[in-house]
């Protein structure tokens, strides 16, 4: 891969198993990179729970995902964005407790989402408002 | 992409469920409701197969804690086998390996009900 | 698949390889509308000789490969648009006679994309002027 | 995505190359040169075994082609096996069957040299 950044864009309809779309996409550019086989599994998981996340939640107008890859010398970047109603705020600083208590209550069934994608991937960075949700996301390759 | 593909094997003790692909809420929901129907017929003692289960996501995730907790509830068990190595780390992340066994395949799993 | 067409858009950089990343998010989409294994290739292959015709030939100064597909009840249609030189007239219309006749004069090194793409999909349109190229390609599901 | 899948396996009388993955440029030029090898140590009998080559782009079949030609010049014969569907009609086609043989198994590919 040279050391000009490349860019690949991509818009999905919220739609069931779309964001398998963007999963198999991402797994060709993160191939492509030579991420290992782990990594492109994590890359995958992480888009799809962020497509997942503005599916659910976004109740957007115009029912669109759009995807900004950008593949650089040793990272993988992309950013999900959706024209929805945005995240509020005191579910982005955690202070509003999702998903209520199971038998475990160690084992949440909701707002679990971020968590995954925060766990696999370097970089998240959230931006919401009132017009929509942009997730940004870093993923270095190892080594 | 889901042909709802599941497999189960039973053996009078226990029983094993086989998944194949994206494990969504699809899907999922086809699980849950084959693991209720073992459950109904007696079965507490499961292991959910996911060596063909190429991606989980979270409503996945959160379809296999409910049946943890309908085991639970019978004082059964659930063991997993054949995780990737990412599954495996987000169900320790997510706890669920507090509540079920992770095991390498189905043999171990069986075994270790 | 609902009655309502969905839409994918895809931009490729015009990279070796990127045209993996449509072929799979094609094939992801076909699979989604339960084509067949066979047409799924048929699909990828389409795809690919679609996106390496403008990698190779038309010169564009973006260096971009725009792709938008559209999913409907029964058939998959999609459009590959380079902003490039365009495809010279008499190589549309099939007079010039495209690669050097080697040993075997009917196995024909180059000149090849197009009739794989025409023979594999149902409908194929080619809209070409010296500001770029658009194919346009329909497939319909069998049965 | 091509880590250059190639492998061979002679036996005196004849080659087998079988690639994997998508036979591009890149993957097909390094079939050539693996070829021209073989037929430089005087391998004139070969077969290609596409089982694992799941994509063919108009430029990998033209490196075949070129192959064909080459083989043809040295008065030996090239076999294909392990097609698809869709690379077989594509080959039929192109004319390539016309030059090639295409048979389903690497036995019998070799066995009809
Ligand atoms: N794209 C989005 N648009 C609006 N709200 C969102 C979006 N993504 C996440 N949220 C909000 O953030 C919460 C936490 O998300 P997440 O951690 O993925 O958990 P879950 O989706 O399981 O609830 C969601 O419940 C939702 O309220
Ligand atoms: N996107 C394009 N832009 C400019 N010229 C094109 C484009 N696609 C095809 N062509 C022209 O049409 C010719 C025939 O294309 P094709 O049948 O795919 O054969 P090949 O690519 O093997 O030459 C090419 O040689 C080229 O001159």
């Amino acid at each position: 891969m040279s050391d000009i950044a490349k860019r690949v864009i991509l818009t999905i309809p919220m739609y069931p198993d779309m964001e398998l779309a963007a999963a198999k996409t991402a797994s060709v550019l993160a191939e492509l990179m030579d991420f290992g086989e782990g990594e492109v599994e994590e890359i995958q998981l992480a888009i799809i729970e962020t497509c997942i996340n503005a599916f659910e939640h976004s109740k957007s107008d115009d029912q669109e995902i759009h995807i900004e890859f950008l593949l650089m010398a040793d990272e993988l970047q992309f950013k999900v964005t959706d024209r929805g109603v945005g995240i509020s705020p005191d579910t982005l600083d955690g202070s509003r407790v999702l998903g209520s208590p199971g038998m475990h209550t160690d084992l949440r069934k909701r707002g679990r989402g971020l968590q995954i994608i925060r766990s696999l991937m370097d970089e998240v960075d959230i931006e919401s408002s009132p017009n929509g949700t942009t997730v940004s996301v870093k993923k270095k390759k190892r080594g | 992409m889901n042909k709802f593909d599941i497999q189960i094997r039973e053996d009078g003790e226990h029983a094993v469920i086989e998944t194949a692909g994206y494990l969504n809420d699809a899907l999922g929901e086809q699980l849950a409701e084959k693991a209720k129907e073992l459950i109904g017929n007696g079965y507490t003692q499961l292991v959910i197969n996911l060596e063909k289960t190429t991606l989980i996501n979270s409503i996945g995730i959160s379809i296999l804690i409910e049946i943890i907790e309908a085991l639970h509830e019978q004082e059964g068990a659930l063991n997993f086998c054949g995780l990737s190595a990412t599954q495996e780390r987000t169900f320790r992340m997510m706890a669920l390996a507090k509540y079920a066994g992770i095991f390498p395949d189905e043999e171990s799993a069986i075994a270790n009900l």
